[in-house]
């Protein structure tokens, strides 16, 4: 169950273009899974900015001196994330979690490629010791556009078998894109599955490497969100049910992660003209 | 642990039309869906009434995102009311609520008179509902025409449809909009219509455009405004409805983030409140409003709710 | 060192009516009274142009106080249009404005239809005056206090007032409310009536109760709301009346803060913006803004203001 | 001039039931002259309150190690001034000032005796030094409802010939009223002119005594304020001009400071009817 947390901030550092920010978080971590974020306030009731900000739970910690603790790792670039880069030990903020389906985990120790684009890896290194303890074999691929903006290579390169890293202008690693190196890592680790989560352009890309190798792919998505808990309906994007009909589900409680077959991923901001209920002329 | 109002002596209950709740606070439409989710945080079946989200006839995808904005002590909405449909809604939503001993009021829309009384229709001796809000002011349907609450004609029209689709003793709300330029001229039309109670207010019809690309950022472009920045105007409107109206059972909403916003609503002459879009920031809302107000209340010395209704309007008081 | 706009190669000048401007941020009338105040921290001179607080024929006290109450990311006031009157307004203000080499647009209101004229009338021939704002939202003593803005055949009959009573060339720019159903109604009738421009919006209806006394916080109970909360709702109604009217010349208004906001009425469809509220916040408000507009356009890679103009009506451009 | 400043706080102490905070506050105090008042924002351009709070200035130094700075005294009751009493050193603050017109100073070095109820003492002390400086004679009244609610007691002594305390409560000095002090004060010094800054009710009541001993008093006023600059016309109230017509007279320019027998204390919050451009028929 997710509790609502008046925590205090015990650490933000600057790491590459982002910071790391520790949170107090009471029973968070023992309710944590793999996959689930957080929503966090900007400011208190004084402030203008009144809906909670998302981000990935990166670490938790529930033995510490603090209690429990989350890590989660901001990227600013508006004024939520500028004002939550801008705190300071024993500042005030406002949790809400673990929200969010955690990934699915294989049944079986079978080989899986975890993709990460920018601070989209701070959601699986949590993942791969998960799977490493079913004894899943872990490989990493981590990209961003530039060298500063890859999160996590040190501990990526810590906990998986192999780390593969790509920059858009070669600043790190190989030049290029995940999905250039993501055919090779999957041949040489055998994947089963494919866990990836970045920006959605990247996750269309991989979900459709996945699908052309035959390959499980989790996409976790980011969706604009009001609320976080599922009462607002904001965070919706087309998606194919079992029974083959697409829905508009919510990235929040039906995700974030989905299937990466399962996305209609040309279709994500529109209504597919065949979604449940659309609109029959089709206007939006 | 859920949240659930703490125990005073302040006698929080309330009369509303036809109702007799525990708490004056109530959920908003679409702002807590059908309670699920909500129960996580608190417990729903403490909280005066769940006020669903608005269901239609059919299942509706609704709109495109972008869905949202955020603007400043507020937000802009362009949903575009998706939903399960009536059907689906009654099977699993109200299902689960009347499980869980919630009390529920549905709220109903509908893209023409006739689906109103449709929807309505559905609803009739369904155990567990205790009202009906009827949703004829939401800016976003996607039917390009004009919204039934700006107009007093098209207004009474639906809740008359409604009115004959239910039975008697079934308490309707008509939940107006305040995008009109006498909003007790709707809210009279609306009453003789055969509306028991009205909910006040919807949202503002608003609009942001993304600096970036120069274009409306919600797919829909116009939105509803909603969150503390439209308080005043919804507590503007409560004053004068119950002004020209005194005896209307009216739920109040609009911006209402503590118990300090819910007293002001009591005071122009609500009997009961929503609470909408706070609930994005705070999953346990409605618990924490009503405690909030008891406190306000016990501070003041006061023994009960009812003692602070419409007491702003020297005249009625 | 009183602030002055920044020089950039980004041309920041606008068409307004049969105007040209330096720049297209006006302060917002009653919010920077007749300028002598803000020239300690701007040079006045250096602004688009100065919009007064709305003068009436005869000398005003104004409403009792409390006249104003903050509120979420803005606030309500009920100043009640306190002033000078007409002829000592022309004496002092407008020549202490004129003195300083000001642009002058001078906001008039009145309690009836004649009144307007007769003010109107005092401005003839009287030099520095570069437009008149003729400021409708406010009550119609003659017609239990009903706004004129709200209603379309009482605002057009003002503007026709006006319009016989100031020279030909003269700009007449009508000031609408949005507290209407349908804004572009009222915005058709005055442009039919004479008015050469529209400024949008006046403040929102509002009420603020004090929850100590449980009674309205202003001595008039109901105040105009102004500031950011109320910004998603004036850019709405900028984009409505430029789709409605793709040609008439419009200055925006209603919560702007930044470069950002002021950008949103561009794109809307704004050729000039006033700030209002956000001068009480920042006193240089009127020049940052300009400021952070011509940066925004820099970055855009831009080279004039009018680039922008109506952006967010794909089938405008 | 009045100056916009981007300041810091330097510092902020809790004295009694107060906070004083000194600002950096640029060149404002040279500009400076005792009866001043600055208008702080209430947070950046995230902060839901748009408003500026004004406060009287307490103490200027122009020539700190930080450069100019202002001392304001906070007493938290409300959403700006409990910000504000929460601002740290280092904290952002942002100041408006000097504002206000200045008390007016005798020509002549004549008994003036100083009435201060609560914080409202706060601009009262560098007056004291410029009418010492005048060679004036400076006689101290500090009141308040109980002590801990006294501002400046050890100061005003300091400064002056007499210092009266007076609490509502007995908790502290004489129990009762400043104005049941004053007219003894009166006597003993002799005093040509009163100076009072504190609750209206106590502004009245000291214009009260003050016109009864034929003497001239100045009240500082406390009218609730949007702009503080002179823009907004909200902070008026009714005065008597020279001329002998009563207007509603902003007191963020035309003040805070008024002549005691000129403010038409019985109509403050009201029209009076005879007000210059009062409604016709007596309504608001
Ligand atoms: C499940 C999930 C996990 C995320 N994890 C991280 C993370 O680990 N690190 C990180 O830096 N960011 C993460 N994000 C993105 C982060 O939530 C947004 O960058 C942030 O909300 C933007 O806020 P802002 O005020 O800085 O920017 P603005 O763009 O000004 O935000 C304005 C509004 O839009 C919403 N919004 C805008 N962009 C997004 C977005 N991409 N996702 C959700 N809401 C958005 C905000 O909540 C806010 O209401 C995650 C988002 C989701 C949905
Ligand atoms: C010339 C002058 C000098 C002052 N000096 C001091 C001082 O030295 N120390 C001190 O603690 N306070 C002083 N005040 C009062 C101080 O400005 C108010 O207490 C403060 O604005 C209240 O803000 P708030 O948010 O805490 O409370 P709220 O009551 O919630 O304020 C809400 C709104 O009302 C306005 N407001 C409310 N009360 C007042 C008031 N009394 N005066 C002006 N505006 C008000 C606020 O500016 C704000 O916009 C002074 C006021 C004036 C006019
Ligand atoms: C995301 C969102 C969805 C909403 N959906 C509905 C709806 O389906 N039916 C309805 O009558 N009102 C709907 N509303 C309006 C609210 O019920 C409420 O009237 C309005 O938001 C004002 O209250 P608030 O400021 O507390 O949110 C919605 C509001 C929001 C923010
Ligand atoms: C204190 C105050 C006084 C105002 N006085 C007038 C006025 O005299 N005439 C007028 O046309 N508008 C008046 N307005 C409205 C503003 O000009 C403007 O239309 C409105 O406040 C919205 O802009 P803003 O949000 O930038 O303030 C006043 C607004 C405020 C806040
Ligand atoms: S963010 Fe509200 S439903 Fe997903
Ligand atoms: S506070 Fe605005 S005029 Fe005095």
């Amino acid at each position: 169950m997710p509790i609502v947390h008046k925590g205090t901030v015990v650490d933000n550092k600057k790491v590459g273009n982002y910071f790391v920010l520790t949170a107090t978080a009471a029973d968070m971590p023992k309710e944590f899974k793999p996959g689930n974020f957080v929503a966090v306030a900007i400011g208190d009731e004084r402030s203008s900015l009144i809906l909670r900000r998302a981000f990935s739970i990166y670490q938790v910690n529930d033995r510490g001196v603090y209690g429990g603790t989350v890590d989660i790792v901001i990227s600013p670039h508006g004024p939520g994330t500028d004002y939550l880069a801008n705190l300071k030990r024993n500042d005030a903020i406002n949790l809400v979690g673990p929200l969010g389906k955690p990934f699915s985990l294989p049944k079986d120790p079978v080989p899986c490629v975890l993709v990460g684009g920018g601070y989209g890896a701070a959601p699986l290194f949590t993942l791969a010791e998960a799977l490493t303890a079913r004894g899943c074999r872990v490989d990493f691929i981590l990209g961003a556009s530039t060298q500063e903006k890859l999160f996590g290579m040190l501990e990526a390169r810590r906990i998986s078998t192999t780390l593969t890293v790509t920059t858009d202008d070669g600043t790190s690693g190989q030049m290029g894109q995940v999905t250039d190196a993501l055919p090779e890592v999957i041949k040489k680790s055998n994947a089963a599955v494919i866990y990836a989560c970045g920006p959605m352009k990247m996750l269309e890309a991989v979900a459709n490497v996945a699908n052309m190798h035959g390959i499980v792919s989790q996409t976790s998505v980011e969706e604009s969100m009001a609320c976080g808990i599922g009462v607002c309906m904001t965070c919706v994007l087309p998606i194919i049910g079992d029974d083959g009909i697409t829905r508009m589900l919510r990235s929040c409680v039906d995700g974030p992660a989905f299937k990466g077959d399962k996305v209609r991923w040309d279709q994500v901001g529109k209504i597919p003209s065949d979604t449940w209920g659309a609109p029959v002329e089709g206007v939006n | 642990m859920k949240r659930v109002p703490k125990r005073t002596s302040v006698d929080m209950s309330i009369e509303l039309a036809k109702l007799r709740l525990e708490s004056p606070v109530l959920t908003a439409s679409g702002c807590a869906a059908a309670g699920k989710e909500l129960d996580q945080f608190i417990d729903i079946s403490t909280i005066g009434a769940v006020v669903t989200k608005s269901v239609m006839l059919e299942p509706r995808s609704g709109r495109a995102t972008p869905r949202m904005a955020e603007t400043p002590s507020g937000m802009l909405n362009g949903i575009g009311l998706q939903g399960p449909g009536i059907d689906d809604f009654i099977e699993k939503d109200l299902a689960w609520l009347n499980q869980k001993g919630a009390k529920t009021i549905v709220s109903i829309a509908g893209n023409n008179v006739e689906e109103f009384g449709k929807v309505a229709d559905k609803l009739r001796d369904i155990p567990g509902v205790i009202g009906i809000e009827v949703n004829i002011s939401c800016p976003n349907v996607e039917n390009r025409g004009q919204v039934f609450a700006c107009d007093p004609y098209a207004a009474a029209d639906v809740i008359n449809n409604v009115r004959r689709n239910v039975s008697a003793s079934m308490p309707l709300f008509a939940k107006l909009s305040p995008d009109v330029t006498d909003i007790t001229e709707i809210a009279k039309s609306v009453v003789k219509a055969g509306a028991d109670g009205l909910s006040v207010i919807n949202t503002l019809l608003g609009m942001v455009i993304d600096t970036d690309t120069l274009l409306p950022r919600l797919s829909g472009k116009t939105g509803g405004l909603s969150g503390p920045a439209i308080r005043p105007v919804a507590v503007r409107c409560v004053y004068q409805i119950r002004k020209a109206l005194p005896n209307i059972p009216i739920i109040g909403m609009g911006g209402i983030r503590s118990g300090r916003d819910a007293v002001e609503f009591f005071a122009a002459g609500a009997n009961a409140v929503s609470v909408g879009t706070t609930v994005f920031n705070d999953p346990e809302a409605c618990v924490r409003v009503h405690d909030e107000v008891a406190q306000i209340l016990q501070d003041k010395g006061l023994r009960s709710l009812a003692e602070i209704i419409n007491a702003a309007h020297e005249e009625l008081i």
